[in-house]
């Protein structure tokens, strides 16, 4: 009787070591948007030269970066708001890849928020008026996700839509699989 | 207050060990034969249940997999099947120098078949993400390549086995009998996977 | 045991009579044909399955009444292995009883469910409607494309005419269930459902999704009115006129901001720029009864709830928290009154 | 030059011959001297040579060790009846959550992951795993042998449950607890409208308690056939051990199929497969065919063994048995075959075929028919006998009343235009409860009252057992008779609040009250266990004067149950034994073993060595264990993972010392 008493105290203790919650899958729907993404006016400072220290993080990162809800929110918005249209999957098209890792305008979760917020020379509209605060961002940790910068695993597998990528199967043997960027 | 014990009769001369539904294995082999086979029967259910939503299967303008890895992965299956019955032969008369003749040489088919389900795996014409079809496929595939490899693995361990002395155990003989029943159980199920992966997308 | 039956039937009155029968959502309201005769077959069933308890009970109740008494085949007499002479012929009965019973309420289902598909032959009106995480998209469909209507969360019905609505999702599965008219059918992306109503009863009724669809899948409902045939005519046609244009310098500042803000991603609002597929369509938003696929009741202060704070009434949804300034916030609602 | 190689070869094989026939003779010299029980070697030096044989390690490596089926049985049932508190708990949140309108104590999410934790934890976590851990106590003693086939096997489906249950309780407390419902329908559990981990999360507890129901059904199908004690033929077999073995094969044939769709939604949740995408030709309905086929009979393997409890305990306390054990047998198989056919009774609403749905309503009300027969056979038991009403038999009465109910409300539910108006309302919630809480849980509490003396060696307390029952019975009748109520008003399922106006507001608060009277009622059953435990009178071997065998042995059963193998001549052992128990003798006594018999006669075929206690079986389902959670995050886990594996799962089969001992011992 002792050995299992001992062992079952075991257990409870390890059971009440309740680890901090991890927040990658928290749902926050929050009543009021934190502040402005960039004051009006402002151009964000999107390059930083040499020695000077890149601006410290939005409050906001830590909240959309590499959590599920915002990404999953974002990959919908993607579509919804024909983002597919120039950027096709993330692949490019009219509009830059963003599955590679080269960023323009900064490849932080704040720069790629202003970027969708103010719009960008070359055909980037500005999604101020159109979007919200909460969905700019909500896009931004999508964008983040299509180049695989935080961990691969807060990110869903597909859509529950047609898949990006043209079937293998319909390329004849030999020819690489690439994405349909290179096709058209 | 236990009842008083009324002795009836001795059973201290009852073997140790009987081939076949006497040997509590075999029984346990086969239980979990029947769960792979619900399991299976219930993939084979699946394809059927996606191929009826298509006009074609596979859907339009998709290659269906190409012929040769899988009809070579057969053959091979199928001639195994010849020192298969001879080493469930050895294992019921006891036969232990033929076993231990034998069972490296299934051991060595295990591994040529192995190889060539990577190039099966390959030969299939598409990727696991393109669609329905190519999921179930190579879903199929998948659950086969790991049937094949757990048996093999039981192989190689059962060959092990029996280059120590404990290989004249009639237990021993036992195990050796059901994993070739399990092996034939392997290549029976191949059959109408094999069909289903390379000729029903044919018709 | 007579606490127990005394304790039991205690509680059954307690139950009926605490809470008036309401007809606006409950499987009683008889609104339709459907539900009718969801109300014949269930008190079928009810009468047969009360008989069938009630043999079992008096069985029970006989056994536990003899327990006192001493001639019992049991172990203690030595007759354990024997068995009352008539129970082989009682099992018999039963076995029996059970299957003419089960079979009769089998048939008794059949016919129901014939009857029902007859009386849903021939529809003279299409709807199709499409599900969406936690609010309804209704399309009437007509012969001329120019008279099809786009609408949302309140489904309008002419009384008498069969009505066949098909069902399909843009998400996940949802429920289509208005318990006073008829019963459910699932919405289920990448399949054509439908279902059949033949309205007899008019009034206003509520249906909710019943196949669990998300967070809030506690709040999509939706509001149904059956209007007699010449009312249901006027409200389509009303229904297809565009958003009447804004007056008061108010509303005209609530358009602009409307038209130019992020309600125009989202929402559609015939007849000015605002075309957003996204959302629910708004032509027409001051005619329905309800807010928010019907979790609050159309109205001024909870236009101004909805649209200043949509997450605190219902957390999770899509429409996001627009952070409109307080007179902007007049204006918007101003002008979205207008929209009769 | 052939032939000198074809001799050499001869001779090597002659030399072979003669060293093996010198080692036969010499193993069976030793087996002469190899002592056994019988008329020389009995009482308590037969006691305490077999006492030295059968023990285990002391220590916690010992107590991961054993694999002596009553410890591995008691560990079943405590931690089944730990997650049934957990589960309970979380039930309770929920109806103060839906005690009023629009009320505001839990959220949406919070709400959702609450109900999907309830079930899972009820369906997978309590319910199969209670019914495998009496079983796994009971059934080797019942049929009078001295342990289970495969023990250490049995071993490892114990540890693959407790860890599915820890993973999925370590995800709610780490906030990644799944919130799609216990049937997880796609699209919604899908990799879209589920970011995240919380579905797999669910699909992998599924994986663990699937092994460990599969693994612990082959024991218990192996156990029953091969094992029983001679002269127990099939038709004298216990209800309960047919229960336990029409249980077990249709575990072996349900949970195939949620092995295979929850793997399939793992797939295409983290490598992108399409199985359940309708854009890509899959279909969201492959899902619930598949989670159904195997949902359908899960209720009946929960019910099933419960049918087993009550025949047991009707038996015992009518002083007779069961009447007309045939037909009672024959019910129990053919609510097993039927089971599997009407699965799309749960899609009634998914668009189906008309005609296709009624031959489901047809199959649906027809399995109804053997439990209704089972239930006159028990009431033809209780007026044929003279009823003891003790606790158990409380319970039956309690069970009788209450799942009769809910059996009516499943006819009504088979029947498709009612089922449209009545699916996935609170009338299914009330249904389900009334067959699983009183089909089930009822004859659990009886039959854990009644087996507690022989498990513990004390007898529960009467008064406290009375009143828990009468507290359980009332409290289940006010938490659930008036769903039936808010059903019909049109409350639909898995809503985590509703309007007001609607008249639901009363039956919402009953049921919350009830649902408290009922969590109390389970409280003081704990109680009364505990209490017992210390202060419970003394049991004999034979408390209730029963006539199974796990009557015949001490309580609480010495390691290797019975000192000699018992032999039966009746259905009723101990009733028709006139003051001695005929035995046979002749196994071991130094080393573990057990008598196997032939499958349909019983009669002695092989005495076959019985396991000793070994880590091997723990340490791989760790090893397994790890695999399936790492997989959750990377298909790259399983590649990997399989190495470990195999190595436990060789060392676990690979014997201790490889040299030829007289007769086989499995170390």
């Amino acid at each position: 009787m002792s050995s299992r008493f001992r062992a079952s105290v075991l257990i409870l203790a390890a059971g009440a070591l309740t680890l901090t919650s991890c927040d990658r899958e928290e749902h926050h729907s929050r009543a009021k948007p934190i502040g402005e993404t960039v004051p009006a006016g402002a151009s964000p400072p999107t390059i930083f030269p040499g020695n000077s220290t890149p601006p410290p993080l939005d409050a906001r990162a830590a909240l959309y970066d590499n959590n599920a809800n915002a990404i999953g929110k974002g990959q919908q918005l993607f579509l919804q708001m024909n983002c597919v249209g120039c950027h096709s999957h993330g692949g490019g098209g009219m509009g830059p890849p963003l599955m590679d890792d080269e960023w323009r305008y900064g490849g932080r979760i704040d720069q790629i928020a202003t970027t969708i917020a103010v719009g960008r020379p070359n055909g980037m509209p500005a999604w101020r008026d159109k979007l919200t605060d909460d969905q700019i961002w909500d896009l931004a940790a999508y964008v983040r996700s299509l180049s695989g910068l935080p961990s691969k695993d807060a990110a869903s597998s597909r859509t529950e839509g047609m898949s990006a990528g043209t079937p293998q199967t319909l390329t004849p043997h030999g020819e690489t699989y690439n994405s349909d960027a290179a096709q058209q | 207050m236990i009842l008083e014990p009324r002795f009836t009769d001795d059973l201290s001369d009852l073997p140790t060990f009987k081939f076949g539904p006497s040997s509590l294995t075999w029984w346990g082999v086969l239980g979990f034969m029947v769960i792979e086979g619900a399991g299976f029967g219930l993939a084979f259910a699946a394809y059927f249940f996606l191929m009826g939503h298509e006009q074609g299967w596979p859907p339009e303008g998709r290659l269906p997999p190409d012929l040769l890895a899988g009809t070579l992965f057969l053959v091979i299956i199928l001639l195994s099947e010849i020192p298969n019955t001879v080493i469930k032969r050895a294992a019921k008369a006891g036969d232990v120098p033929t076993i231990r003749l034998l069972l490296p040489l299934m051991v060595a088919v295990g591994v040529v078949l192995l190889i060539i389900r990577g190039f099966e795996f390959n030969s299939l014409n598409c990727r696991w993400t393109d669609d329905a079809y190519a999921s179930i496929i190579w879903a199929l595939l998948l659950l086969h390549a790991s049937h094949i490899l757990t048996d093999w693995l039981d192989t190689v361990v059962l060959c092990a086995l029996m280059y120590t002395p404990v290989a004249y155990e009639p237990r021993r003989w036992g195990d050796v009998d059901e994993n070739s029943m399990y092996w034939r159980y392997v290549w029976m199920l191949w059959i109408p996977i094999y069909l289903m992966i390379y000729w029903v997308p044919r018709l | 045991m007579s606490l127990r039956w005394s304790a039991k039937a205690a509680v059954l009155p307690l139950l009926l009579g605490a809470c008036q029968v309401q007809h606006y959502q409950s499987d009683f309201g008889g609104a339709a044909v459907e539900d009718r005769q969801f109300l014949a077959l269930f008190w079928i069933f009810i009468a047969v399955c009360a008989f069938m308890y009630a043999l079992v009970i008096i069985f029970l109740l006989g056994g536990i009444i003899r327990m006192r008494r001493l001639d019992a085949n049991v172990v203690e007499t030595g007759r354990h292995h024997e068995s009352h002479p008539l129970m082989r012929t009682t099992l018999i009965g039963w076995t029996v009883l059970i299957g003419v019973g089960l079979f009769a309420l089998a048939v008794a289902s059949f016919v129901t469910d014939r009857s029902m598909a007859k009386a849903a032959a021939n529809e003279r009106l299409s709807v199709t409607i499409t599900g969406n995480q936690w609010w309804w998209d209704i399309k009437y469909n007509a012969a001329d494309a120019s008279k099809t209507l786009q609408t949302a969360n309140e489904l309008h019905l002419p009384v008498g005419v069969p009505t066949r609505i098909l069902l399909d999702s843009n998400d996940v599965i949802h429920s289509f269930w208005v318990p006073s008219l008829a019963g459910k059918q699932d919405l289920i992306p990448g399949r054509e459902n439908d279902i059949t109503i033949v309205p007899r009863k008019t009034g206003i009724f509520r249906g909710q999704c019943a196949e669990f669809c998300g967070v809030q899948h506690a709040h999509m409902s939706l509001v149904v009115v059956v209007e007699p045939y010449a009312d249901f005519i006027k409200w389509w046609d009303h229904q297809l006129q565009p958003a009447p244009q804004p007056t008061t310098p108010l509303t005209l500042a609530g358009y602009k901001y409307v038209t130019s803000g992020p309600c125009s991603a989202c929402h559609n609002i015939g007849g000015t720029s605002a075309n957003g597929q996204i959302g629910p369509d708004l032509t027409h938003l001051a005619t329905r009864k309800s807010l928010a696929a019907g979790t609050i009741p159309m109205g001024e202060g909870n236009l101004y709830g909805w649209v200043e704070d949509a997450q605190s009434i219902k957390p999770g949804v899509n429409m996001p928290t627009v952070g409109l300034e307080p007179d902007q916030l007049h204006a918007v609602v101003a002008y979205l009154e207008t929209l009769k | 030059m052939t032939d000198i190689r074809a001799d050499a070869f001869d001779s090597m094989r002659e030399r072979e011959r003669v060293r093996v026939e010198e080692e036969e003779r010499r193993l069976a010299a030793e087996r002469r001297k190899i002592a056994r029980d019988g008329p020389k070697l009995k009482g308590e030096k037969l006691a305490a040579r077999l006492d030295l044989a059968w023990r285990r390690p002391p220590g916690i490596i010992g107590w991961l060790a054993t694999v002596d089926h009553k410890e591995i049985g008691r560990r079943y049932i405590l931690t089944a009846l730990g997650f049934l508190a957990l589960g309970g708990v979380l039930a309770l949140l929920m109806r103060l959550q839906l005690s009023k309108p629009d009320n505001a104590m839990i959220g949406a999410e919070r709400y959702n992951q609450l109900f999907t934790m309830h079930g899972s934890t009820m369906m997978f976590l309590f319910a199969v795993p209670v019914m495998e851990g009496v079983a796994v106590y009971i059934i080797p003693l019942m049929l009078g042998t001295r342990s289970t086939a495969f023990p250490r096997l049995n071993a490892f489906s114990y540890f693959m449950y407790l860890f599915g249950g820890l993973m999925l309780w370590g995800a709610f407390v780490l906030n990644v607890a799944p919130d799609v419902g216990w049937f997880a329908y796609t699209p919604l559990a899908g990799p879209e409208f589920t970011p995240g981990k919380r579905a797999d999360v669910w699909a992998q507890m599924i994986t663990f308690t699937e092994v460990s129901a599969l693994a612990a059904a082959v024991v218990l199908v192996c156990t029953i056939l091969k094992a029983r004690a001679p002269g127990m033929t099939l038709s004298r077999m216990p209800l309960f051990a047919w229960a336990m073995l029409v249980q077990a094969v249709m575990i072996i044939f349900a949970m195939p199929a949620v092995a295979l769709c929850s793997s399939m939604l793992i797939s295409d949740r983290t490598i992108g497969t399409n199985f359940y995408n309708a854009a890509e030709h899959g279909d969201a309905l492959l899902w619930q065919h598949l989670f159904w086929f195997f949902g359908h009979p899960e209720v009946y393997i929960i019910f099933i063994p419960a049918t087993g409890f009550v025949s047991m305990i009707t038996e015992t306390f009518c002083r007779r048995p069961v009447f007309a054990h045939a037909v009672v047998v024959l019910a129990l198989m053919s609510t097993g075959i039927l089971a599997f056919g009407l699965w799309v009774h749960h899609m009634f609403a998914t668009g189906l075929p008309r005609v296709g749905y009624s031959f489901y309503t047809a199959a649906s009300i027809s399995v109804s028919v053997p439990t209704g027969l089972q239930i006159f056979c028990w009431l033809a038991t209780m007026w044929d006998g003279r009823p003891r009403f003790q606790v158990p038999m409380l319970y039956v009465v309690g069970f009788i009343v209450t799942f009769v109910i809910g059996g009516l409300t499943g006819v009504m539910v088979a029947a498709v235009p009612l089922d449209l108006q009545l699916h996935d309302t609170y009338f299914v919630v009330a249904h389900f409860h009334y067959v699983l809480i009183g089909g089930a849980v009822f004859p659990l509490l009886g039959v854990l009252t009644y087996w507690y003396p022989k498990i513990t060696g004390r007898m529960m307390s009467e008064t406290l057992g009375k009143i828990g029952f009468w507290m359980v019975f009332l409290g289940f009748q006010l938490a659930f008779f008036p769903m039936h109520w808010s059903g019909l008003l049109g409350m639909p399922r898995r809503v985590y609040t509703y309007p007001a106006g609607l008249g639901l507001e009363v039956p919402n608060m009953l049921s919350t009250v009830g649902a408290f009277v009922v969590a109390a009622a389970v409280g003081l059953f704990v109680i009364n266990g505990i209490w017992s435990l210390y202060r419970g009178v003394i049991a004999t071997p034979n408390p209730w004067g029963a006539a199974s065998l796990e009557w015949a042995t001490s309580s609480p059963p010495p390691v290797y149950n019975f000192a000699h193998i018992p032999v039966v001549e009746s259905e009723t052992p101990l009733w028709d034994v006139d003051g001695e128990l005929p035995v046979v003798t002749g196994l071991r006594v130094d080393e573990k073993e057990m008598l196997l018999t032939t499958v349909v006669a019983a009669t002695p075929d092989t005495r076959e060595p019985v396991p000793q206690a070994t880590l091997w079986p723990f340490i791989s389902a760790c090893a397994i264990g790890i695999v399936f959670i790492a997989s959750i995050f990377s298909p790259w886990a399983i590649a990997v993972g399989v190495i470990p594996s195999f190595i436990a799962l060789t060392a676990w089969f690979w014997p201790k010392e490889l040299k030829r001992t007289a007769e086989p011992v499995i170390t």
